[in-house]
């Protein structure tokens, strides 16, 4: 795509708010893989880098009532929904200021108020949840839409071929997304699917699929626009495949030995960041220094979310009592 | 039980259920309907037959045959503040939903604090020769999966009252209705909106002796037992839990001080049953009140049984129950 | 197909053979039928009126020693196995003579001398199971194939997408069909899927699929055999779709007036039987006189089965204690 | 308990489970593994490290994510001779092979005759701050399904013997690892191939005051406890279930016999338990040998919390032993 396109279709403010949250996103967990190595976080660590583009991409593109069920490397969204760098780290230390109040670690966090569902480990689980708020919606009327993903791993699970027959059967306004990093902890793609493509698998529901260059935030942007117009106008589901490479190990403990140096070498080239930060350039948005600036500003917003992660209060012991049941309910 | 004047005629278990869906529906225009068959077909057993023609098929909405991807669709609703109702087709079909009620829906609002109000109708129990695949009492797995409400009513009355009450609850509630009562059974219910509170217990018969704690189709067999021993001069009081989660420890105890003697009778597989957990609580909480051992009446640990002699060795009996009551009488 | 084709491709003994095994499915389920309706029959009754041709069809291609994992719409797959009419009457009437000694019932019913695996009611459920059985033929380096399948509305199911896609990966030796027949209980295709053939279910596994007549004995066998070929020889697994119609109730209890009418007058004219004899006739392979003395043959097969079944005992009670674990393990 | 003079060096019980594994495979050519991750990567655990070289790509299985997928795919491959051993990443990932395990695997044998003789390793248990996706004890549904066996070793020597003994049965065996324990203990096995015979349950601790009745992780902090109490006079026996299914109910029962008191202890919820079971056979089977109400330590009924503080409440302590031991001792 031309950039006099990515001209037209993207507004200034919303690219450069695109490149904030990319930097966001990798401060932040850069920072958090710090911790990591420095024994300082509770649990295991999930990171987006090399893939922010995704996260970013999408959520920028969804209004503040659509829903977000994000999959496990979608710091981004958070971000952008309002999860504070302070709420985020404190969840990665077990402290009672994160989002699950020290219930649930890392990534699995949610907020209904923020229509963020709280992810699942169990890979795909999430999608007929998100086909079920999707159903909500057209059951009321309402023009809202839902976002939802997994990785190319998750796609071979049962949960995620129901999800998306179901989907498509009754035109639900959701849009699912596959974060294809070529990997599944250590399981490569052939070994997961005889396919070239997981947008193939879109063919058994009668929905369309479309094949987006993942670590081009303005891709997936305009990938997500248009599918998420196709759900808001009551047309149904889209599949988007977003190719990209998971650029860490599985986990941070995983040094991915089995991941060949130079798909590694290969993808660097493709940095999300840096292909923003080019695009940026040809728009005339932004150059060096403003690339220096939005570096330093996301740095103290990390730095200030570290202080009130360590400065905020582990939870009491007894605390885990509470919360089995609901007493009422919200909703979003 | 029923104490308003305001009488409906002789409703079936089975109506029962089905005025409670169309009452909720009626009432609260969140509530809407999902599973295999319940639309045009008005359900396998017929529960909600005519309420595609009331409700329209996004209220009454028939499902790709998909357990767990209606179940987890169903969260997903329910979070966005519809409240649905979701039927097992059986409830031997709720093994292939088990990941998303015990993962997503048992857990949701203990990790992140979203409520997941809806309720999976599971039509359970044996004595219709539906063998293995057709006739499983599921309520064990769950009643060990915190997070989750369990239901599992014995009369028209409770049927009706509990599952209104189900769908009112902010939580995921299982509602165990048990397909040989269906037909089986009748009575007057009210006429006025009425619940069955969730977390109560109901003593269907008062009784000096011993204690029987059941629920579902088993209450009806203590009572036969608890009629036929009335000549011996034995007297049963049978406790119908009603819920089984949350259970009514206060009335199961209160039963058990006054008697001293208890049999705790399911239909579900013996072992890791409701009954060990109702006996467990007894032995430590009321050790000291207890006059005899506590006996559990449950099926051997085998699947149901499809031919009517092997189901019905499988099924516990009344005279199970009789012969049970006389020895601990005579302890 | 023209029919010189056919006779060429395929022998006149197994034609002969597969119209017996048509008429004795028929016979044996209309018995079933009038049995049912006489209240003695215990439990449910779900028939292949109308479809027979497709387990006929398949059993037919394979060799003795490759297994099948039946659907619940199969019968003739048994029988071509070798159970016998008596054996399956008397499953029907909770015998200890049937295959599972009164354990379970109807449909319910398998043996692993004979190669056919117990149906499992929840659907979809045996199609990963079938993908294991070819995996040990793939380990084994045996050149023996799986057969399975399951209906429109299994096809909706999780383990459907997970065994396909396991099988495609690991090019498995087995071969998936599915029986199309309109419907999954009361529900008409269109509210289980939003595509129009059910193979575009194989496009998601990258393996080949095949749309076929589900009611032409011939056809199915024909690409049965193609499909078993494939697997044999070791270029992994293929998906049949056998376009059929439903002709009875879900099962005996239900009068399916869901269905139009039309369509059933519709298909009642491509009945598999009528079909068949059309074709032996074209064949020169018999005619009127054949085929009565073929229903006179059955008609006598049934009655026997009918007899054996009703002299032979219930089991006993206590029986039912017996068999949930096993004390050695037997294999096919 | 080991009893052989030939001794290996040290080996933990996650290297146990590993040897056993590759002694089973060496064996027995019909034995094979599937799971995710377990080849290239050596498993999650890194307990199958090494094992694609040496046994090659067919027996060492990668699959793609999908429970249910590779679980039915085990049973298939059972029925046809071979011995699969799968690996679940965590054992919490069993909730999405629940149905093929409960009704496929365990139902097989008892309605049709088909044995399927496979082992599902599950790594479970908390203490290792995995939060309720990564830390859950799923025995108890499992407990509750007949037809399959279940197995939850607590020592290397066990680990070990156990496993070779759940690859050798006929049946399905669900084999419960405990992660806290894979690094954290060790022992001396003997050299030579050994088993421990399923349905065997293990005294780890003679004692004549108090009977402990647990497994896995659990066993380790009965014997802290009883470590504890000694100096107070109070002598705990620590019998270890280690299998299951097929309960012991003998090594059980005689051990609460001696001692007349009981403490049930365990990592899984409290409610439907196992301990639950074992109260309710004791309540029943030895109600006269009873000297004081059977406790029962166990989590509450929440899932498993994340942030450390929370966990550590959620856990059974030694502390809890120690102090339930000290009432029971007064009783
Ligand atoms: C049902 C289930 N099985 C296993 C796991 C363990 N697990 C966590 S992430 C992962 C790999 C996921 O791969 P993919 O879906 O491609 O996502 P990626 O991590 O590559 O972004 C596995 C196997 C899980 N979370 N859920
Ligand atoms: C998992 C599961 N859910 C529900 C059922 C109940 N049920 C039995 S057959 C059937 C319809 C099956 O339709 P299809 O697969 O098209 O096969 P058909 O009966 O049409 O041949 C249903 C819903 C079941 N057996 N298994
Ligand atoms: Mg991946
Ligand atoms: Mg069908």
């Amino acid at each position: 795509m031309d950039v006099a396109a990515i001209a037209k279709e993207i507004k200034r403010e919303d690219m450069l708010q695109m490149y904030h949250y990319l930097r966001l996103t990798r401060a932040l967990e850069d920072r958090v893989t710090a911790l990591y190595r420095q024994g300082r976080i509770v649990g295991g660590v999930y990171t987006s880098h090399g893939m922010e583009a995704i996260a970013v991409g999408y959520a920028s593109a969804l209004e503040r009532d659509d829903v977000i069920a994000p999959y496990h490397r979608d710091m981004g969204a958070f971000l952008i929904r309002g999860f504070t760098t302070g709420e985020i780290l404190a969840q990665y230390l077990g402290k009672r200021t994160g989002p699950t109040k020290g219930k649930d670690g890392n990534v699995h966090m949610g907020d209904l108020r923020r229509g963020v569902f709280g992810f699942v480990s169990h890979l795909a689980d999430n999608l007929p949840v998100a086909a079920g708020a999707a159903l909500a919606f057209k059951m009321r009327g309402e023009s809202r839409v839902v976002f939802t993903g997994t990785g190319d791993g998750g796609s071979s699970r049962g949960d995620f071929h129901e999800a998306m027959n179901f989907a498509a059967v009754r035109k639900l306004p959701v849009v699912f997304f596959c974060n294809n990093n070529q990997y599944a902890y250590s399981t490569p793609l052939r070994l997961q699917m005889a396919i070239p493509n997981v947008v193939d698998r879109a063919k058994a529901y009668g929905i369309p699929g479309e094949i987006v260059d993942g670590n081009d935030v303005a891709a997936v942007y305009l990938a997500a626009k248009r599918a998420i117009a196709i759900a808001r106008e009551g047309k149904g589901p889209t599949f988007l495949e977003f190719k990209t490479m998971r650029m860490h190990g599985h986990s941070e403990h995983d040094p991915a030995k089995y991941v060949p140096r130079e798909l590694l070498e290969d993808w660097k080239k493709k940095d999300p960041i840096l292909k923003a930060e080019r695009l940026l350039g040809e728009l005339g948005y932004g150059e060096e220094s403003y690339f220096q600036r939005v570096a330093e500003r996301v740095k103290s917003e990390v730095e200030a979310g570290v202080e009130f992660a360590e400065q905020s209060p582990l939870p009491e012991g007894p605390e885990m009592l509470e919360g089995v049941f609901a007493d009422g309910a919200d909703s979003y | 039980m029923v104490t308003t004047a305001q009488i409906t005629e002789e409703v079936s278990y089975l109506e029962a259920i089905s005025q409670a869906l169309d009452e909720e529906m009626a009432r609260d225009e969140r509530v809407f309907l999902m599973g295999e068959d319940i639309g045009t077909y008005g359900g396998a057993f017929k529960i909600t037959e005519g309420f595609l023609q009331k409700y329209g098929e996004w209220r009454v909405l028939d499902t790709p045959l998909a357990e767990s991807g209606f179940v987890g669709a169903a969260i997903g609703a329910a979070m966005m503040g519809l409240r649905p109702v979701v039927e097992m087709q059986f409830a031997d079909f709720i093994s292939c939903a088990f990941d998303q009620i015990t993962e997503v829906a048992a857990k949701n609002h203990y990790r992140w604090g979203a409520a997941v109000p809806m309720v999976i109708r599971a039509p359970f129990g044996g004595g219709v020769h539906g063998g293995p695949f057709h006739s499983e009492c599921p309520e064990g797995w769950f009643f060990h999966s915190p997070g989750l409400k369990l239901v599992a009513p014995s009369t028209p009355y409770d049927a009706k009252g509990l599952l209104k009450a189900a769908i009112r609850d902010p939580n995921p509630v299982i509602y165990f209705e048990h397909k040989f009562l269906y037909r089986r059974i009748k009575s007057a219910l009210p006429k006025e909106d009425f619940i069955v509170p969730l977390g109560k217990a109901d003593v269907k018969r008062v009784g000096n002796d011993i204690s029987v704690i059941t629920y579902g189709a088993m209450v009806h067999l203590a009572l036969d037992a608890a009629q036929a021993l009335t000549k011996e001069g034995i007297d049963l009081e049978v406790v119908d839990l009603r819920t089984l989660i949350p259970l009514d420890k206060e009335t199961i105890y209160s039963s058990v001080r006054k008697t001293s003697k208890v049999i705790l009778l399911h239909e579900d597989n013996k072992t890791g049953g409701i009954g060990a957990e109702i006996a467990a609580l007894l032995a430590e909480d009321c050790f000291d009140c207890l006059d005899g051992p506590i006996v559990r009446i449950a099926p051997p640990d085998t699947p149901v049984p499809f031919s009517p002699p092997l189901e019905e060795f499988f099924l516990p009996k009344a005279s199970d129950i009789v012969s049970a009551a006389r020895k601990l009488a005579a302890y």
